[in-house]
């Protein structure tokens, strides 16, 4: 006789619970809102001496270009246009969200030894890129608290790709 | 590990031994090689990816059919492959869930498989230039496997994602901690967390021993050597989708440009393979064979120009046409001998048709950069069959 | 030529350098390996064929999806495998036709080509007698492949076949050179000439470059290393049609045996290939997963029993589900740790169920030989989750 | 517009026509009615010669059995049936056709270096094999004439496979 398949569960019960202590040390990403954000600080002064000793080589003195790209604005937008040459996207223009800085340069750089600053480097290096970019006054003490708090030139561009297929070419 | 790293090529290299050549002469006079536990390419084939420091081309000129062998999977990588022990690799999923949860490779399997057979292409798959540019230079960032892995829908409900979850951060275990905010809808409507390519573990290039496969989407989604899913309410706006993969485009209206963000779906596209660069035909019948395929679902049509897009002919589609897959076309045609060019464009099922760079770039405008491009490539077919990339220059 | 011949199985046994190893302990602090020519894979991964001095069986257990990986394709050589120089490849057809033409492999290459995807078995493909036997050793001598080449009626209207040939012999061009008589119509219907494999070129022990493909007949007649079909107007009565490949069977009325000539389709058959020795397994949900398939057209059906064959539930099948084909059938189960049997039962299109190897011995007689055997294969699972196979002996 | 593919031709023009020299070296088999049987012959005692320096080695003094297998009837089918045990399926209890083993020798044997043969010894072979399988007098001289004319025992046991699928198991 064909019998009925066995009802399938709601849960196989597979895997094992994540414990707390897992999650903290596996949980390092940031959002916009801060969240995940660990504490800390830095300021630009700091990671200009860091910058020098761990970035500068990839990313050119200052972050203003180098084998692996610039980080950084060299001239304001209006004098690029001016000039019809096309600004680079870094940082200051074209970032929308200053947390991306911070959890970016944490998770991957330097990219020959990524995993390897510590939190309070990272606040430095990120105040100084974002300072070098003029979106932030190079004196504050970047932290948890005031690192969601800085308005990129940039956020306003941002649209969610809104195409659904069709005809339309966009 | 150079050795480990390089054997493929090396046997290609290796060519062909003293007993072979003897061979060569009658096969059917000397016994044949013995049967072996793992079988070789043969040493007259040379079938090779191109290399970047970041990313490995398909020779697409060289493939048939629409599966692309694992081991000419194109790769594009952040940092690297690292080398994963599947006895120490884990996958957690945690954040709005009722049940954070650790599963092990062995859990993973344990679930109901699927396979299916998709593309996967990088956003920033396409390449020109100059004219002796050949299909794996232009778009060798796209390839095609058979998937197997367990839903991800059925690890949701496992872990039971709570209904405040909107979006899903995917993290990978390389040294470039690859992350991406996904829509939660897509894991629970064809998301895959595979461990399996073309009947296979997973190759290290394509994320061993799991990766994300987002059937569909853009390739760098799919996140390799996944490690972490954590549901959120928001997306994480990660610099992959914030620096990267987001696009200058004009405003609607034409007010300052834009710049478009979370663009997943990879649009139509299809490319001729043969004839193309750096191919030479004779004249007379020539099988035009090529490529089409659409993150948005099925292809209904390819249709292929020799007259440089004046006149346009259905081509054939080899069956069975799949869902977000490379599908074959194939267009006889009696080539005279003069001077022409040769392209093909594909209408998917929502009814998008593959525009020309001239019309992707004044859509989107000229300082677009190079994701999501996927103009018709047309190639110029030269008097003495030599056959070249037009290049479709725009910055 | 051991190098050539043994570098994967050296890579596979090469395992983890020491930079591996490093990287092991935290990928992602460590940026990871280059991408490169040729893809590898992961040195975690064991994947071998089992060979014979004639043989060599896929590992199907260790198989995902229907995609057999092109280096894990079975091996059935009957001189072994020839080196055979593409560039001066050549195929004949002769006898029976109006232009009697000798096609060079680049002429091959530019008729209108077809892909399927499709089995290949071989018809002495099951061995049985002990315990300890895995779906490798028991049914590996099959596997599935993308197939890519010009059909055969092509060539036929190419060549101009005299409606007078009947039948025609496909010569091989290894130290055997196989022969096999096969009837007109079946190139007609769906034989292939194929040169391509999973998208590229036919590996040597698939009979590189080119070889006879015929969708679900015994893996024997689809000529390997083919170079020469000759069309007549009767079977040549091969050694490989006579003396091999015939089953002796009972007379229909119980008259004195008879012997089965030119049995060319495969029957209809359906494996467990998960859980299966020398798998282990836990209590509670189980998928059982497996492979189906007919010579006769397409899976219908797949019925699993968990209760040594006493009642029987219809499992998934994998979609798109092709013709002549392997298919990947799935079935969720719970099992309560008690000792049991569990097998599974195909249905062709033809309405063809398969069956027990006593039904096949019953009908056929006890000295029917080892070609065509397609039982139900049932694996016992005993309570500690080892996983065995019930020897079928029946001489 | 969308115009009609090109017509497909009858014939695309690919490959060259194969020359009479070209099939004389590449058709070698052999029918049961004698097509493709070459000129010479060969007798039983020459072929025993042969078959101890060429053959025994692999399939036993006589061709009773060896590493590779045996090629003869070692008792008659009546005694074997008697005797409970099966007789091996060699030539003289299972071959339908004389042909075969002349084209099987031929294009195949000696295993380790096939094609070496010239037709004489194939003939002489041939007839070694039938004589000692007693379906051919030790003493004929087989030739592309006298070949196709041997009657082979299980000739008539062969019947072509006539099962078409459907629920029927045979
Ligand atoms: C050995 C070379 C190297 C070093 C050292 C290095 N970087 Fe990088 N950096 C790179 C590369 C390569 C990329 C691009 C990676 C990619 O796209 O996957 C990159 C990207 C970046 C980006 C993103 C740029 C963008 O526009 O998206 C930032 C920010 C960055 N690096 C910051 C730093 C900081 C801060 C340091 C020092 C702590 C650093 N880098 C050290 C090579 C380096
Ligand atoms: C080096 C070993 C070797 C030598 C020498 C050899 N054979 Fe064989 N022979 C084999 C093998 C192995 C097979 C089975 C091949 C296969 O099944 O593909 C075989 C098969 C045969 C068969 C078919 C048997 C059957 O029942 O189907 C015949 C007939 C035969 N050999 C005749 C000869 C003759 C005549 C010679 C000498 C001229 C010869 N062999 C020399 C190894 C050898
Ligand atoms: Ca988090
Ligand atoms: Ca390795
Ligand atoms: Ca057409
Ligand atoms: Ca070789
Ligand atoms: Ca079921
Ligand atoms: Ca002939
Ligand atoms: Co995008
Ligand atoms: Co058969």
């Amino acid at each position: 006789p064909i019998v009925p398949t066995d009802t399938i569960p709601g849960r196989f019960g597979f895997g094992r619970a994540a414990s707390a202590a897992h999650l903290t040390r596996l949980d390092s990403d940031v959002r916009p809102d801060g969240i995940g954000l660990p504490p800390g600080s830095g300021t630009a002064g700091q990671g200009a001496v860091l910058f020098r000793a761990k970035c500068a080589a990839c990313h050119g003195p200052g972050g203003t270009g180098g084998p692996n790209g610039a980080l950084v604005m060299t001239a304001p937008a209006d004098a690029l246009a001016l000039s019809g040459k096309r600004p680079e996207r870094v940082i200051g223009n074209y970032w929308p969200y200053a947390t991306t800085v911070f959890d970016y340069i944490r998770r991957a750089m330097p990219f020959n030894a990524p995993g390897s600053l510590i939190d309070d480097e990272v606040y430095a290096l990120t105040a100084y890129l974002l300072s070098a970019n003029k979106v932030m006054d190079s004196t504050m003490v970047l932290n948890a608290n005031t690192l969601p708090t800085i308005c990129m030139p940039a956020q306003h561009l941002f649209v969610p790709d809104d195409r659904r297929g069709g005809p339309e070419i966009r | 590990n150079a050795l480990a790293k390089g054997w493929p090529a090396m046997a290609v290299q290796v060519g062909i031994s003293q007993y072979e050549l003897k061979l060569l002469d009658d096969p059917t006079r000397v016994p044949g090689l013995p049967p072996g536990e793992v079988g070789t390419r043969s040493a007259f084939e040379k079938l090779v990816k191109k290399p970047s420091d970041i990313s490995s081309r398909s020779p697409l000129q060289d493939l048939h059919g629409i599966i692309t062998p694992s081991d000419l999977h194109f790769e594009r990588h952040h940092n690297g492959i690292p080398t994963v022990d599947p006895a120490r690799y884990e996958l957690t999923i945690h954040g709005l869930v009722h049940r954070p949860t650790v599963f092990s490779l062995a859990d993973l399997k344990r679930f109901p498989s699927v396979s299916r057979i998709a593309f996967l292409e990088c956003s920033g798959n396409f390449r020109t230039g100059k004219e002796t540019m050949s299909p794996q230079e232009i778009a060798g960032l796209t390839s095609q496997s058979e998937w197997t892995g367990v839903k991800l829908s059925t690890l949701f409900r496992e872990v039971g994602v709570k209904p405040s979850a909107t979006w899903f951060l995917a993290e990978g275990g390389d040294a470039a901690r690859m992350t991406r905010s996904i829509p939660v809808q897509k894991g629970f409507d064809d998301a895959l967390i595979a461990y399996a390519q073309n009947g296979e573990a997973l190759r290290p290039e394509q994320g061993y021993p799991v990766r994300l496969f987002l059937p569909g989407w853009e390739g760098n989604m799919s996140v390799k050597w996944l490690r972490r899913l954590e549901l959120g309410d928001a997306p994480w706006h990660t610099r992959e989708e914030t620096s990267k993969y987001t696009e200058p485009v004009r405003a609607p209206g034409g007010g300052p440009g834009k710049i478009r963000q979370f663009s997943f779906e990879m649009d139509a596209r299809s490319l001729i393979t043969y004839p193309a660069y750096p191919a030479q035909v004779e004249r007379g019948w020539i099988e035009i064979r090529g490529l089409a395929w659409s993150g948005r679902g099925k292809v209904v049509r390819v249709e292929v120009s020799t007259d440089a897009g004046r006149s346009w002919q259905v081509a054939e589609l080899q069956q069975p046409v799949l869902d977000k897959a490379h599908v074959r076309f194939r267009h006889l045609w009696r080539w005279d001998g003069a001077e022409t060019e040769i392209c093909s464009r594909v209408t998917d099922e929502t009814g998008y048709t593959q525009p020309t760079l001239k019309q992707l770039i004044d859509a989107r405008g000229p300082d677009t950069g190079g994701y999501h491009l996927n103009p018709i490539t047309p190639w110029v077919l030269k008097a003495d069959g030599r056959v070249f990339h037009k290049p479709q220059n725009w910055r």
